[in-house]
C-alpha cells in the first residue's frame, strides 16, 4: 500500500489555503479539523449564528461546554473578545454574499466541480442544512475528501451521481493523495502526495487531469 | 396595557387549535422553546406544521430536555433542512410517520430563512438560486433573470412562533443569549402570533432600547421559566453531563 | 358658515379610535397631532425604526432635541422606557405585517376604501415614503381629512382622480364634520358634527352614504 | 489581520469608479455618512447611482452638514421613495438633473428594504404586494399568488455601502445609535464593499458580542469622525441650533 494522509493531514494542507483575515465555515466531518491548523488570524464563522469565537472546548473538558455557544456541528467553542453573534437571516447573507470561504466535506466532485456532499444515497440523506447555501455562495469552496472510496473507486468523475449539493461551485479539491484546483479549462493536477506519480493519481481519478506547470509534491 | 405575562405554559399554548403551524426553531437544545413544546404535547394538538431548523431524534430522557421531535405523533407536516443526523441514525425516527402520512418539506437553512422573511414582509415569493438542479427544485416552478437559474419558493407564514428568549420585559421586548438568537427573531416577524419563554421577566427599561433584539410588538405572550423548567441554566448544565456519557453524543460535540 | 372641526378636532376624534396597548403609527401632516390626544397606554411606532418613544420635545425647546431621536416626520422625542429602536428591515415586517394600526392623512378616500394620500397631482409629488406599506400593511387604517377640498368638492370620491396609494384599505375616516366606516356594503355614516344633518353631509359626499342604525353626533 | 482600519475619508473612498452604486442612507441628517459623502462630492466620481431613504434639498450650509443631495452633479441614477418634501419646496430642486438625463426610480421604503435584502441573499427577485394600482407598478410584471396580486421587483445589490455607525471595533463590528439605524445594516449585508464612518473605534472585545448590529465581516474600512468632523455631536448640535431659525424647519422638526 503506498501512503496516504489521515484526516489530519488532509485538513493541514487545506489550512495552508487559509490566510490571516480571511473568514471561513467550515462544513460537517473532516473539515471541522481545520482549525486546529489554521493561521491564528483566521476568523472562523459558524452558521447558527457565531464569527470570530474563541477555540474548542477540549474534549476532556465537559466543565466548559455550554449550549450557547457551540458551532453548527454541536462542537462547544468559548466565546472570544471581537466576537458577533446574530440571527440566521444575518448568518446566510453572510454565507451567500461572497464574503467567505468555506471547507466543506465531499463525496464526489465533478470535473465541472459540481459538489455532492449531503447525500450517501442511502436511507440516512435528510441533512441538506446550509452546505447548499455554502457552496453556492462562498467566494472559494475547498472540498476535503479522500481521493477514493472505500472500495477503491473514484469520486472525482465527469459527473456526480449521488444527489447533488451545487454545480459548478468547488475551486480547489484536497485529497489523501493529492490537491486538485477546477479551472474553466477542466481539472488540474497542483500537489500529489510524496510517494505518487501523477499517472498513479490520474489512475484514480475519472476525468482527464491537467498538470500544472509548477506542479509540486505536498508539504505539510 | 395590554398583560403578556403568563404564569404557566399550559395556559399560553392552550388556545392553539389542530392544524395550526407553528415555527419552533430548534439547533439541538440551542434555540429551543423546550417548555413550550412540552406543554403542546401534554395538550395533544393534531394535525400541526412544525417549521424548525434541525429536526433530531430524542437521545435523552424527555424529563431533562425536549426537541420538536417529540411532537412527531402529533404532526402532518414538517419544514426543515434537517431530518436526523447519521451519527445519530439518520432519518430512521421519521419513517414510520412518513409512511403513515407525515409529509416532509426539505429546505435549504438559508432558503428556510428567506422564506421567512417572506412571510414577514407579505411577500408572495421569490426566485431562490440555491438548490438548482438539486432535489431542492423538483416541482417547483424556474426561471433564468440575467442569465442566472433560479427557483420559486414560497413564503413561510406561520400561525405561530414559539420562542426562547433569554430577558423579556412585561412589553414583550426580547434579547437572547449566545447562539440561542438562530431564527428566532425572523421567526416572531413571520408569526402571526408568537408566544416566548425566557429566563427572566423584567421591567420596561431594564433592556437597553439598542439591545432589544425582537421588539415587543412582535410577541403576545411571555412565561418565564421556573426554576427546575425544562432548559433552565442548571438543567442544560445536568443535561451536558449525561450527553458526555453518551458515545456518538461526545463524539459529535466534543469532537 | 357651518361649524367644522379644526385639525386639532379631527385628531382628537381620531385619537379616540386607539386604546391602550394599540400600536400606531401615524403618518405625515395632521395624524402626527393625536399623540397629542390618545391614551398614554398607546404605544407609538416610527418608521424610521424606534417603538415606545416618550413624548415630543416641546416646540420651545432646541435644547433637547437630538437628532438619534426623532420620527419620520423629523419631529424630536425624548427616549421613554421599554424603547426599542431597530432597523427599516424589521420596521416594515411590523409595517406589512398587520400587527398595527396607521393613522393618515388624506387626499382623496374612495366609496372602496382606495386611498389618495402622497401626491396632489403637482410638481411636488416624490413623497411615496412608506405610505403605501402602511396603507397595505396595517390591521387598520384610519384617515383624517378634510371633509371638501379648499374649493369646496367633495374628497369622498367613487373613485380617487388623484395618484393612488393602496386600494381597498381605509377602515374608517375621521373628517372635520363626519365619522365614516368603509365596509363591503359601501360607506356608512357613524357619525355627523353637531350643527350637521347627515343630508348635508351626503351633499357633500359624491358616492352614496348609508346611515349606521346608530348613527349619532360626534362627541370630543 | 488585515487592517480595517483608515485615517482620511478621501483615501477609503479613493478607489470607487465612475458608474459605481452607492447606497447611502439617510433620514435627513440621521444614518448618513456625510463626510464619506462629503469626500465623494470631493473627489469628483461621475455617473453614480445612489440608493438612499431620503433625497431633500440641503437647507443649510454644507461646512455644516451633507446629505446625498450634494452629489447631483455627479449623478446619473436615483433610487429612493422619497424625492424632496413638499414643505421644503417638493421635487424642484431636481428638475434641472431630471432634463438633463437624471434616472430616478421611486420605490416605497418597505419594498427598498425588501430589495436590498434581496441583493444580500443574493435573490433574482420577489412579489411585492405593495404598490398595486399605483405608479410603483409601471413597466413591471404583475402576477397573482394565492388570489392577491404582486409586482415583480428586483433585488439591489449595490457596489458600495456608506455607513455611518457609532462604534466600530478594529474587526469592523459596528453598532448605531437611536434611529440612525435605518437601512443601514441591510444595505451593507447588501454591497459588495462596505466603508463606515464612527463615532469612535475601540478595541475587539469593548463591544459585547450580543449588541452588534453589523458584524465585521460586512465591513471593509473604517474612518473614525475627527473632532470638528461633519456629524459629531457639536456639530449636530449647532445644526439643530441653526435649523430652530429656519422656519419651515422648525415647523417640520418642532410641530
Amino acid at each position: 500500500m503506498k501512503p496516504r494522509l489521515d484526516r489530519n493531514g488532509i485538513t493541514k494542507r487545506a489550512a495552508q489555503e487559509l490566510k490571516s483575515g480571511d473568514y471561513v465555515n467550515l462544513g460537517f466531518g473532516m473539515p471541522n479539523l481545520v482549525a486546529d491548523y489554521a493561521d491564528k488570524g483566521v476568523i472562523f464563522q459558524t452558521e447558527n449564528g457565531a464569527i470570530g469565537y474563541g477555540p474548542l472546548v477540549p474534549s476532556t473538558d465537559k466543565e466548559s461546554a455550554d449550549f450557547h455557544y457551540h458551532d453548527a456541528l454541536g462542537r462547544f467553542w468559548v466565546p472570544a473578545p471581537g466576537m458577533a453573534v446574530f440571527d440566521v437571516l444575518t448568518s446566510f447573507a453572510m454565507i451567500r454574499g461572497g464574503r467567505m470561504i468555506a471547507v466543506l466535506g465531499g463525496l464526489q466532485v465533478s470535473e465541472k466541480g459540481d459538489l455532492a456532499n449531503w447525500n450517501t444515497g442511502g436511507p440516512q440523506g435528510g441533512l441538506i442544512g446550509g452546505a447548499m447555501d455554502l457552496a453556492f455562495g462562498a467566494k472559494k469552496v475547498i472540498v476535503t475528501m479522500g481521493h477514493t472510496t472505500k472500495d477503491g473507486g473514484p469520486r472525482i468523475l465527469k459527473k456526480c451521481t449521488l444527489p447533488m449539493t451545487a454545480k459548478e461551485c468547488v475551486d480547489l479539491i484536497v485529497t489523501d493523495i493529492a490537491v486538485i484546483e477546477v479551472t474553466l479549462k477542466g481539472l488540474v493536477l497542483k500537489e500529489v502526495l510524496p510517494g505518487w506519480t501523477p499517472k498513479e493519481i490520474q489512475a484514480l481519478t475519472q476525468p482527464r487531469l491537467k498538470l500544472a506547470p509548477d506542479l509540486k509534491e505536498m508539504e505539510l | 396595557m395590554r398583560n403578556k405575562v403568563f404564569y404557566s405554559f399550559d395556559e399560553a399554548v392552550a388556545d392553539i387549535p389542530n392544524g395550526a403551524s407553528i415555527a419552533m426553531d430548534s439547533w439541538a437544545i440551542a434555540a429551543t422553546a423546550q417548555n413550550l413544546i412540552a406543554a403542546l404535547k401534554r395538550k395533544g394538538t393534531k394535525d400541526i406544521t412544525v417549521i424548525t431548523h434541525c429536526f433530531i431524534p430524542m437521545i435523552f430522557s424527555e424529563e431533562n430536555a425536549v426537541m420538536p421531535a417529540v411532537l412527531l405523533p402529533q404532526m402532518k407536516k414538517l419544514i426543515t433542512p434537517v431530518v436526523g443526523i447519521p451519527h445519530l441514525g439518520g432519518v430512521a425516527f421519521v419513517e414510520e410517520y412518513v409512511k403513515n402520512g407525515l409529509e416532509v418539506e426539505q429546505t435549504t437553512i438559508g432558503t428556510m430563512t428567506s422564506r421567512l422573511y417572506a412571510g414577514a414582509a407579505c411577500l408572495g415569493g421569490f426566485y431562490n438560486p440555491v438548490g438548482v438542479d438539486t432535489i431542492i427544485e423538483q416541482g417547483k416552478e424556474k426561471r433564468v433573470i440575467d442569465g442566472r437559474e433560479y427557483i420559486f419558493e414560497k413564503p413561510i407564514k406561520p400561525d405561530y412562533a414559539f420562542i426562547r428568549g433569554h430577558k423579556a420585559d412585561r412589553l414583550g421586548n426580547l434579547t437572547y443569549k449566545g447562539i440561542f438568537r438562530g431564527d428566532q427573531p425572523v421567526m416572531a416577524m413571520a408569526a402571526k402570533f408568537t408566544i416566548a419563554e425566557v429566563d427572566e421577566i423584567v421591567e420596561p427599561g431594564e433592556i437597553d432600547a439598542e439591545n432589544v433584539i425582537t421588539p415587543g410588538i412582535f410577541v403576545d405572550r411571555i412565561v418565564e421559566i421556573p426554576e427546575g423548567g425544562l432548559g433552565t441554566d442548571m438543567k442544560l448544565k445536568e443535561l451536558i453531563y449525561e450527553l458526555y456519557e453518551i458515545e456518538p453524543a461526545r463524539k459529535l460535540m466534543w469532537g
